[in-house]
């Protein structure tokens, strides 16, 4: 059996070739290109590891939890729109904030309300009314300053600060939609938790594709700030190295706190909470706080590689998250890198996302030799858009590739490391 | 400490005035399921440093009363009460902060991590467990799982596992799963142990080493057990005093020798004796 | 007033257009969910587990009927009705057997090797991964009339404007209704149905009374491989064939699945029908209907011009809250399934 | 040639062995009762020969022929039929539903063994429409033998039937059991009730720590005084 030692060294020698080839072949920029994405892909698979191979969650709401972050990101990072702040904008927006925090509090005080002696079927009757009426109320305020804002100022814009807070709190808000659907979900069997965080994932993404009044909906918000100097200073091939530097730091400190997190009391109980739920109660372990605890962190750290990712497109575009390239992607790299596994994850992420770019020309070139020597033989036309077809061939392999993962190599290929003392 | 009550109905055991030394205290619990009354307002009390042993038929509402005990369950009345505090209807893990550490019939152990870190999970808050320690206070974190290390690796030589220390827990034989589960006992200062069964499924051999170890702790660290079992002749070697359930609740207590001679006791497991309560 | 009695004085037109576009629109879109429901509810009762590529294989059932009307375009005038339907059998025939095949190759390895339960949902999205990509590989990725030529409106005349109703639609209803009952015999009466409800609701008892798990799994893909051919070849008929019909399809479906109580078809067929009028009358347009009580409203209440509880674009999140209710109020559905906690 | 004979039986549930060389052995029109106290091996031996948990060492012929380690669907088909302790019904279907299953492996017209079974258990008559889970425990039992019955079993192996009922049922279905054995069903059951089950036995066996401690006619049993100790151990 190949040791651990070996595994590893095959996978990191494995992943430089594939990097060389690609640096000779596309040339330095593109390369360059090519690292940063993916590094951003392995911060977000590092959160999806933790959440899974520490502690058995199984969270299919990954896109939802990215948008999330990029949209913070977008909001806090971006510069400061003047002609909303000076139109009757913020008035407005004060007003339904206020009408929300107002309902919130009616709706929680309704839902208190067996206190006061409701017998508890009344209660929910009383909450649900509040609650609607909270909704029209809120809706029925946002609608015009929505439409007003969108008149006069195309969108609410940035409040201007540092790309890093932008990050940092995009992270924050990704944890933060975790928390919260942890509350909802935790005590659901695995599969129907799956189904409820992809609902989230759709909703999020509905959300922020139609409140163009925050996001400029299919409209798309651009340039979105660089924490380093952009293109247009640097060149390309600098400005990208110094914005992969970013990542890299990141990467290199996510990857110590959580390998030093794996073997530490922290670790050991999370995954003594996956192993036997039962048994790690009896023992003493809070299993539903300690649950929602890797909800946020694992969700932070998908919200910050989620936030550098769209950062460096430059674009934020609600219509540009799609459940593939934002949450499959990620699985086939978790699973197929080593779920728990940091450096596995890392490097299973490097390694999938070169193979998933590499394979859009190596799929064109495949498709067009064919079509052309189907045609020679037999004359066969090939369809128009056989372009994007070919593409398509890419969402069959990463599917198959999960299928035979899981079948053969359910480990991956760096396995978990079993904690030994010598 | 010896009441002789007759079978079936189930008079408050005479309340020794608030004596400190009464670790397990359950006062007139009931429990139903539908129309199933398993434990019927029991009363039993467990004392300190004493090996207290709870046998009956099946269907005697025994292992009902043991997993309220336990926490697996809230009773549907009465009141428990772990070292004179009320616990009644806390949750498993609340318990054990409590100092209530209970066994499994089958063996729970953590499959994929090894036995080590089997018995170094189970001390209560390390500073580790806490997110932030084990990212940045690495120095503290390090020096509190040398301490619970050494333990563990102490642990281990007692129980003579020390060769499988680096073994997967889920790869150990039966017995050796066993064993390890016992060994949790000694990684933390629990006030009472409630074994669950601990001869199930176990060889003889292995037993007596079970037996002894549970001996030991009780004499040497006076440890207080509550042992839930079928093996009579393992009941009699460990505990003293033995409480006898019997259609939901307690028919009698004592030592072995008289239950075995008790005639009530004889024909309710002979007999069957089942009575279920309707509603 | 040229008619007398009830129909004239009532609000004719607001009430046509509540019926078309509120109860008919949910029915139909309902029926699509219940067919789907049905093959959900009966997988995760009998194999334990969500069956995420069903979305899929709906479209994928609604492309072999769209290659068989290109193979005999003609088969459909013969009998007057659209081909896509009159060959939609053969297609829910190949789609049953494309089902009993990934089970066999992708599912029942991981089942004999007993992983937990949700390596074979995981397994499961891999499949939908690879069926989302062959239909887009052999499909392109535009949306698809099922067949050429107009489709045949039925008007109904209900005082002032016309119910309407297109024929795939009718189809679509009848089917459903058709379905309903066969599966409430074959449940029922059946040999196979009852053995299935067996398998269902105690599956060692079934093994031990002679059941062969293996003849009940084959009946489950069958039943769930038709009907998701039928509900995906009928929603193309009555819109047009999207390739991408996956995944909004799935959460209603599994809200439906959910609601009804997992491993009940009648409940999955319930659900499927509650969740389309939720969905349907979540994003009606209520001032339409209060329009004509305008007159009698006061004058500061000006009613809005469009009024629904939810945009449409926001569709997506009646499902998910019908989810979530379920989940909260009532785990076990209406007709008491299986727990999800 | 007796209908069932369990030599040196070993086995467990994959730990340590829980059964260490059980003999037991059946006539063919007899009720045999296993009892003992708990944690002796009873369920353990009727899974083993069900087929339910491998046998390790013995041997079990049925009927003449060897059936060790056969699977529980095979089993059915030679003639056995077990009714486990509980979940022992579908509870969501008929009691009806619930007896034309048990008769799911026949391909005849099998409607004069449902009219036996309504006779076997009157009360069941009337409640046949209803879901077997809303029923009360003693009924719910009676659905469950009933099942078991419907292959027309040579041996019918119950698993604790009256645990869990009140003495009203109990002895209600220890008399069904006499009923059924009667009509030429051979019945091995293990039970709880070890003074009542033994009363009805034609043939006993005592188990203890996974060995035969006492063997005999249920009326030897009952009398002997040490069999009764040998629930609380200590007879070593």
């Amino acid at each position: 059996m190949i040791t651990y030692r070996t595994r590893a060294l095959l996978m990191i020698s494995g992943t430089a070739v594939l990097v060389a080839l690609v640096f000779a072949w596309l040339g330095a920029a593109y390369g360059v290109r090519m690292l940063v994405e993916a590094s951003c892909f392995a911060l977000i698979a590092l959160g999806l590891t933790i959440q899974w191979g520490y502690a058995g969650l199984f969270n299919v709401g990954v896109m939802g939890f990215i948008a999330t972050a990029a949209f913070v990101s977008m909001l806090v990072s971006y510069p400061v729109n003047g002609l909303f702040w000076n139109s009757a904008g913020p008035a407005m927006l004060g007003r339904v904030g206020l009408y929300l925090v107002i309902g919130v509090a009616l709706t929680f005080a309704a839902s208190q309300t067996h206190l006061l002696g409701l017998p508890k079927k009344y209660r929910t009757l009383v909450t649900l009314i509040v609650g609607a009426a909270t909704y029209l109320a809120v809706t029925s305020a946002l609608d015009p300053a929505a439409s007003l804002i969108e008149a006069e100022a195309r969108f609410v814009g940035g409040f201007g600060m540092p790309v890093w807070l932008g990050w940092l709190l995009g992270g924050i808000a990704a944890g933060g939609l975790g928390w919260a659907m942890g509350r909802i979900t935790l005590g659901l069997r695995a599969d129907y938790m799956a189904i409820a965080t992809l609902g989230i994932s759709e909703i999020v993404k509905a959300f922020l594709k139609n409140a163009d009044w925050l996001t400029k909906g299919t409209l798309t918000v651009s340039p979105l700030p660089w924490p380093v100097p952009t293109p247009t200073e640097l060149g390309f091939v600098m400005s990208r190295a110094s914005y992969l530097a970013v990542t890299a730091t990141l990467i290199v400190v996510f990857y110590v706190l959580l390998e030093r997190a794996w073997a530490s009391p922290w670790g050991r109980m999370m995954r003594a909470i996956r192993d036997n739920e039962l048994s790690a109660a009896a023992m003493g372990k809070d299993v539903n706080r300690r649950r929602l605890e890797m909800m946020v962190l694992g969700n932070f750290i998908i919200g910050i590689g989620g936030a550098a990712l769209v950062t460096f497109s430059t674009i934020f575009d609600p219509a540009s998250f799609q459940p593939l390239n934002h949450t499959f992607l990620i699985w086939v790299m978790v699973i197929l890198g080593g779920a728990g596994n940091n450096l596995g994850t890392i490097l299973g992420a490097l390694l999938v996302y070169i193979v998933w770019i590499m394979s859009e020309p190596a799929a064109l070139f495949l498709f067009d030799h064919g079509a052309t020597l189907a045609n020679q033989l037999f004359g066969w036309e090939a369809p128009a858009d056989l372009a994007t077809r070919a593409l398509q061939m890419r969402v069959f392999v990463i599917g198959l590739v999960i299928t035979l993962v899981l079948r053969f190599a359910p480990q991956g290929l760096l396995p978990e490391k079993v904690v030994k003392y010598e | 400490m010896r009441a002789e009550v007759p079978t079936g109905t189930c008079a408050p055991l005479e309340h020794a005035a608030g004596t400190m030394t009464t670790i397990i205290d359950v006062q007139n619990v009931s429990k139903r399921f539908g129309n199933l009354l398993a434990v019927d307002g029991c009363s039993l009390k467990v004392e300190k440093g004493s090996i207290t042993g709870l046998i009956g038929p099946n269907g005697a509402g025994k292992t009902t009363m043991f997993n309220m005990v336990a926490g697996a369950f809230a009773p549907t009345s009465g009141k428990i009460l772990l070292d004179g505090k009320d616990v009644t209807g806390l949750p498993a893990h609340e318990l054990f902060s409590r100092g209530l550490l209970r066994t499994f019939q089958i063996a729970q152990e953590f499959s994929n991590m090894t036995a080590l870190e089997n018995l170094m999970m189970v001390p209560a808050n390390q500073s580790g467990e806490n997110v932030v320690n084990a990212f940045f206070r690495r120095g503290r974190v390090m020096h509190e799982e040398r301490g619970t290390r050494g333990q563990a690796e102490e642990v281990m030589q007692l129980l003579r596992l020390t060769h499988v220390k680096n073994e997967r827990a889920g790869n150990l034989s039966g017995g050796q799963k066993k064993l390890l589960e016992l060994g949790r006992v000694m990684m933390t200062e629990p006030r009472v142990v409630l074994l669950d069964e601990i001869a199930a499924g176990v060889n003889r051999t292995l037993l007596n080493d079970l037996a002894a170890a549970v001996e030991r702790l009780n004499k040497e660290k006076g440890l207080t057990f509550f042992v839930i079992e079928h093996d009579m002749d393992l009941i009699a070697r460990l505990c003293d005093p033995v409480i006898v359930m019997a259609a939901g609740s307690v028919m009698m207590q004592g030592p072995m020798e008289e239950i075995r001679r008790h005639e009530g006791v004889i024909e309710a497991y002979f007999g069957g004796g089942k009575v279920e309560k309707r509603a | 007033m040229g008619e007398t009695g009830i129909l004239a004085a009532l609000p004719m037109n607001e009430f046509v257009f509540f019926i078309n576009k509120g109860l008919l629109a949910g029915l139909i879109i309902g029926s699509v969910y219940a067919l789907g429901a049905v093959g959900v509810t009966l997988i995760a009762g009998i194999l334990r587990f969500s069956h995420f590529p069903h979305g899929d294989m709906m479209t994928a059932g609604a492309f072999f009927a769209l290659i068989l009307t290109a193979i005999f375009p003609t088969a459909g005038a013969l009998i007057g009705l659209p081909t896509p339907f009159v060959l939609m059998p053969i297609a829910m025939a190949i789609t049953a057997l494309f089902a009993i095949g990934i089970d066999r190759v992708f599912y029942k390895p991981l089942r004999t090797a007993n992983v937990k339960p949700i390596v074979i949902v995981m397994a499961s999205i891999g499949v939908m991964l690879m069926m989302q990509g062959l239909i887009r590989l052999f499909g392109g990725t535009e949306a698809r009339q099922m067949e050429a030529g107009s489709k045949d409106i039925y008007k109904i005349p209900f005082g002032g404007r016309d119910i309407i109703l297109t024929e795939p639609q009718l189809l679509l209803i009848l089917f459903t209704a058709a379905v309903v009952v066969a599966l409430h015999f074959f449940l029922t009466r059946s040999r196979m149905g009852k053995a299935m409800r067996a398998m269902a609701d105690n599956a060692d008892l079934a093994r031990i009374s002679g059941i062969s798990t293996d003849h009940v799994v084959r009946t489950t893909w069958v039943i769930a491989g038709s009907l998701a051919a039928a509900a995906g070849t009928l929603l193309a008929l009555d819109v047009s064939l999207k390739p991408d019909l996956s995944f909004n399809a799935l959460l209603p479906i599994f809200a439906a699945a959910i609601v009804g109580g997992i491993g009940k078809p009648f409940g999955a067929i319930a659900g499927g029908l509650l969740v389309g009028f939720t969905e349907t009358l979540a994003v009606f347009n209520w001032s339409v209907l209060l329009r004509p009580l305008q007159p009698f409203m006061p004058e500061w209440l000006e009613l809005p011009q469009k009024l629904a509880f939810v945009p449409t674009e926001y569709k997506i999140v009646i499902p998910f809250f019908i989810l979530i209710a379920v989940l909260i109020w009532r785990p076990t559905g209406i007709f008491k399934g299986s727990l999800v906690k | 040639m007796s209908l069932l004979e369990m030599t040196d039986i070993h086995g467990g549930y994959g730990g340590a062995n829980i059964l260490n060389g059980v003999n037991i052995s059946i006539e063919a029109d007899e009720i045999g009762v296993i009892v003992g106290p708990n944690g002796a091996g009873k369920s353990t031996t009727l899974k083993a020969l069900f087929g339910l948990l491998r046998v390790s060492q013995g041997s079990i012929v049925f009927n003449g022929g060897p059936i060790t380690n056969f699977a529980p669907e095979k089993l059915v088909r030679e003639g056995l039929s077990f009714v486990p302790q509980e979940f022992n019904v579908f509870p969501t279907m008929s009691v009806h539903e619930n007896l034309e299953m048990g008769a799911y492996i026949r391909r005849d017209d099998f409607r004069h063994l449902l009219d036996q079974v309504y006779g076997f258990f009157p009360p069941l008559k009337d409640k046949r429409k209803q879901p077997a889970g809303e029923l009360s425990g003693g009924q719910r039992q009676m659905v469950a033998i009933g099942r078991a019955l419907m292959t027309e079993p040579r041996l019918l192996l119950l698993d604790e039937p009256t645990a869990g009922l009140s003495p009203l049922y109990m002895d209600e279905i220890f008399d069904r059991i006499i009923a059924i054995n009667k009509s030429g069903v051979g019945i091995l059951m293990v039970e709880q009730n070890a003074r009542q089950a033994l009363a009805i036995a034609h043939r006993g066996f005592v188990l203890a720590t996974g060995r035969n401690r006492f063997t005999g006619t249920g009326a030897e049993l009952v009398a002997d005084p040490d069999v009764a100790k040998s629930f609380l151990g200590g007879g070593e």
